[in-house]
């Protein structure tokens, strides 16, 4: 593996591992907001990806005033990951939205806890509604 | 003419902020106080912020510093006013099949590294094709210095549309989910039939 | 000028319910919301079968959205396969809303009602964007409004039970990982290829061959979409949202949405992918057929045990998602139009049972199997029809469950595989059992004295009636459905050569 | 609310110029960064600073949720309906061209876009003051003591 190969690569590979420790947080986590972090962490991680797909070496931003001659960097990751930012936005106002009923319903947000309960009523005490 | 990575400023600065992201996801996992917790995913979202802008999308570092750590951040907070402080601490036994998981779906990734374009590289499949005809395609078709915009807008108008429907998806998600509290919403108290 | 517009049917399909939603919203009376849902749900059903018809008369049909050609703008681009599903979708939808005006009534608070219909035309519009696009990310991005309105809706249900917000939220992490490996997938094959229009990225990944990053991709895109769709191991998610969800979202969504997800996994193999993939071929036959297997029987066995009507086909789902995955791993046109053909037919099976459950709601207020007793005498239709859906589901002859059957079969056998057959009539018995459980109350236990419910209204009843019919319609008239799929598997399979 | 003056003093001076930088990325997206998902949040934000400042009812008396929600609506309806426009003037649905036919100088691409930018701005504007209300309308139940 040479130096040129590291140089070209790192990038990848540390956003790889970015993107593990957000999965990991969501997957391995019982608390709910904390589960969310994880998840735009996740999330935020592949933007990473994604833009460094589209960097090209020594360019600038993809705004055409710079004049003739000029490198400029592929526009088309960014468009797609101003669509995923709002995207994720969106998917954690709701995601938060749920976890306030969750918390005003049950009293917690700590998913065994919720799971208890969740099995009482199912098993416990009979309650159907 | 093959590409060569090289080591430049640019690329320094994007080692440095890819070490300080590192600390911060980190950082997430082992804090237990959540409103640490929060904050520290906010200082993630304004460095990926800072990588954007390394890296040429000004736009996208702008609504990642205004959406990631500006909104984000804000109802995060929000929701920890109305819900819990702290996090219980996790068993082992609780993190192992995740970890499991979460080696494995790293390893195919940087499986799949081995076989990328390098980093910068103006030749790649993705920086020679669609994305750089746009380039070449804007100033006479619709004519607007950036690109971004113009892609964004009018080339792929459609997917815009559709993000314009999930912000609206989400507004009326949370309005269906808490109401407004006043006129026409639902009323916080309104909710025992929860509690039956 | 009816030439001229339906020109634009393409674009209308999915923008006519994404208008229509911010309308609803805004309305103050719930009967005018349903007007408009109804309006435009049915509207929706006819482009679907006028689109059908056009691409069974002209071949392909690519819609330019913005007017800029591929791959440089987004297409949409319908053929055999996807029209199928568009109608499928759109139909059920309509079915949906017709019925749905009572039950929303009985289940939903009246502030959100409205909203409730704007999402359900939020959540329709998604499945159909998904469906008929020829873009990557498009579908990403449509994918994301049919998921997020339907996290939603089934927290709606905590109404009626909390547990309906737990469900929610493990929906919405499960769905909201599955979207990410997607990306993550089609960002590798972007990297790859540097484009995401559907046809031009076939291409580019025959000319490519084989590469350690588009492998990557192909597993990324597989595991994301398996989350949505709940194949086997990854179903966690789904049984407690179908069970707590409102009877309308439960009806609508599983008959729709898995479907969805089973075609863009088909579109992603085989079309963009394309066969000449090796890795391809070793995913299908040593972890899709596997997997299949294991979901034919287990959660059918889980099912047997369920006190919970709902829940209990919502493990039969699981399991049916078994069946379409096993005909996906043949990879052949048996299998693929088995697996069509399935998709379409489970449709209308889960449509109806659901809506029969959500008529049975209405009047007990609950779905539990102990409650049903000696329903079949006072609510003859509805448990007719729940009868018919079962019959279908097990695979009686003159339905189409027998038809999903009969191909898968075929296939099985096709591909020198004998005990693959014989596995399949074997789960189709476990199938009789559980069904046969809540036929057993409603019909050979007495009812309860005091008990006060009613035959289901008639607007419910209609459209139950019109599924059940359907159900043995194309199970007689089977030659409309499997030629379609037969075409639409030899599409398939013919496009990534 | 206690009179935080220096607070409101400084909220006050500041909810101007930021209504007036969301302006300009509105509207200036075509030639630099930015545009309407950028300016819908700052939109939003001078709102919310000034609902934080001074109270709910104050801000319920600027916007009312009502608004809030027919505003949301209304930026999707304008986006939208944009491609509606281009349907009926006869081009594919979201084909700007059209709005201004037999024009060399793209200004149907200027106008298409400007006006779905400003579709975006107002919905994204609306619905971060909605998630406001309702995060902000609901109870607190848990004491400050568990921070």
């Amino acid at each position: 593996m040479s130096a040129e190969f590291v140089l070209g690569h790192y990038n990848y590979w540390i956003v790889v591992v970015l993107m593990m420790v957000g999965l990991y947080t969501v997957m391995s986590r019982g608390n709910l907001i904390k589960k969310l972090v994880g998840l735009n962490i996740f999330q935020t991680s592949v933007f990473l990806l994604y833009i460094s797909i589209g960097k090209v070496k020594g360019a600038t931003a993809p705004i055409e005033a710079a004049g003739e001659g000029v490198l400029y960097s592929n526009p088309l990751p960014h468009v797609l990951i101003l669509t995923a930012i709002v995207v994720g936005v969106a998917t954690m106002a709701v995601g938060l939205a749920i976890i306030v009923r969750i918390r005003e319903a049950y009293g917690t947000i700590e998913e065994d806890e919720i799971l208890a309960i969740d099995h009482k009523l199912e098993f416990g005490e009979g309650v159907n509604a | 003419m093959t590409y060569i990575p090289s080591l430049d400023m640019s690329t320094f600065v994007d080692i440095i902020l890819l070490a300080f992201l590192l600390l911060s996801a980190l950082a997430v996992v082992i804090m237990r106080h959540l409103f640490s917790v929060v904050m520290v995913g906010g200082v993630y979202s304004l460095l990926s912020a800072a990588f954007f802008v390394n890296l040429d999308a000004v736009d996208v570092a702008f609504t990642e510093a205004a959406v990631g750590a500006g909104v984000s951040t804000v109802l995060m907070l929000g929701a920890l006013m109305l819900t819990a402080r702290r996090e219980k601490p996790v068993t082992s036994q609780h993190s192992r099949l995740p970890l499991l998981a979460v080696l494995v779906t790293g390893a195919a990734l940087i499986y799949a590294t081995f076989d990328m374009p390098a980093f910068g590289d103006p030749g790649s499949p993705a920086n020679s094709y669609v994305g750089m005809d746009y380039m070449e395609r804007t100033p006479h078709e619709i004519d607007v210095p950036n690109v971004v915009t113009a892609v964004l807008a009018s080339y792929r108008g459609f997917d815009t549309l559709g993000e314009v429907v999930v912000v609206f998806a989400a507004g009326l998600g949370v309005l269906v989910l808490l109401g407004m509290g006043f006129t026409g919403g639902t009323a916080p108290g309104k909710d025992e039939e929860d509690q039956a | 000028m009816l030439a001229q517009i339906s020109l634009h049917f393409p674009a209308l399909q999915v923008v006519l319910p994404l208008i229509a939603s911010p309308i609803c919203m805004v309305l103050r009376r719930e009967r005018a919301a349903w007007g408009v849902a109804l309006v435009v749900s049915w509207a929706s059903f006819l482009i679907a079968a006028h689109l059908l018809i056009q691409v069974l008369d002209e071949g392909v049909i690519s819609y330019h959205m913005g007017g800029w050609p591929p791959p440089w703008g987004i297409e949409y681009r319908i053929d055999a396969l996807n029209a199928f599903v568009l109608l499928l979708v759109s139909g059920i939808g309509a079915l949906v809303i017709t019925y749905a005006h009572k039950s929303v009534i009985a289940e939903i608070s009246p502030d959100n009602r409205c909203r409730f219909y704007a999402l359900f035309l939020l959540s329709l519009a998604g499945l159909l964007g998904v469906t008929i696009t020829g873009d990557a990310f498009n579908v990403f991005v449509f994918l994301e409004i049919a998921s997020l309105s339907t996290y939603v809706m089934v927290a709606l249900g905590a109404g009626h039970d909390k547990r309906a917000l737990s469900s929610s939220i493990s929906y919405l992490i499960a769905g909201t990982i599955g979207a990410t490996f997607f990306i993550i997938g089609v960002g590798l094959l972007y990297m790859a290829t540097g484009t995401l229009n559907m046809m031009d990225l076939a291409a580019r990944i025959a000319d490519l061959g084989d590469s350690r990053t588009l492998r990557a991709a192909f597993a990324f895109i597989v595991v994301g979409i398996g989350l949505k769709l709940a194949i086997f191991p990854l179903h966690l998610w789904l049984p407690n949202a179908y069970t707590y969800a409102p009877s309308v979202v439960t009806s609508f969504v599983a008959a729709t949405s898995t479907k969805v997800a089973v075609y863009v996994l088909m579109r992603f193999v085989f079309t963009v992918f394309g066969t000449r993939f090796e890795f391809q071929g070793l995913t299908l036959t040593y972890l899709f057929l596997p997997l299949a297997l294991l979901g034919m029987f287990v959660p059918s066995i889980v099912a047997v045990f369920q006190e919970n009507a709902k829940r209990m086909l919502a493990y039969s789902s699981i399991a049916q998602i078994g069946y379409m995955l096993l005909g996906i791993s043949f990879a052949t046109v048996a299998g693929l139009s088995a697996a069509t053909i399935h998709l379409f037919n489970h449709g209308l099976m889960k449509g109806t049972l659901f809506m029969v459950l959500g008529a049975v709601a209405y009047r007990l207020r609950s779905t539990d199997i102990a409650s049903m007793a000696g329903l079949a005498s006072l609510m003859p239709w509805t448990m007719a029809a729940f009868v018919g859906g079962g019959l279908s589901l097990i695979g009686v002859p003159l339905t189409v469950g027998f038809i999903s059957k009969w191909f898968l079969i075929q296939a099985a056998l096709e591909s020198g595989q004998w005990w693959i057959a014989a596995l399949v009539v074997i789960s189709s018995l476990i199938a009789a059992v559980y069904v046969w459980r809540v036929v057993e109350v409603a019909y050979l236990q007495p009812a309860p004295a005091d008990s006060q419910a009613t035959e289901a209204p008639l607007s419910m009843l209609i459209p139950i009636w019109v599924l059940v019919l359907a159900n043995f319609y194309f199970g007689i008239h089977a030659s409309l459905t499997t030629n379609m799929a037969t075409r639409a598997a030899e599409m398939l399979l013919g496009a990534g050569t | 609310m206690t009179p935080h003056l220096v607070l409101r003093v400084v909220t006050k001076t500041l909810i101007h110029p930021i209504i007036l930088f969301a302006f300009y990325v509105q509207f200036h997206g075509d030639f630099g960064p930015g545009g309407g998902f950028q300016a819908g949040i700052l939109f939003a934000v001078a709102f919310i600073l000034y609902g934080l400042i001074f109270g709910l009812d104050m801000l319920k008396k600027v916007i009312s949720p009502r608004a809030v929600q027919v505003l949301m609506a209304l930026g999707v309806l304008l986006y939208a309906g944009v491609g509606y426009a281009t349907l009926w003037m006869g081009g594919a649905y979201l084909d700007y061209d059209v709005l201004v036919p037999n024009d060399t100088h793209n200004a149907g691409q200027h106008y298409g876009i400007l006006a779905v930018e400003l579709g975006v701005g107002i919905t994204v504007a609306a619905v971060m003051i909605g998630l406001f209300y309702a995060f902000a309308g609901r109870n607190v139940e848990i004491s400050d003591e568990d921070w």
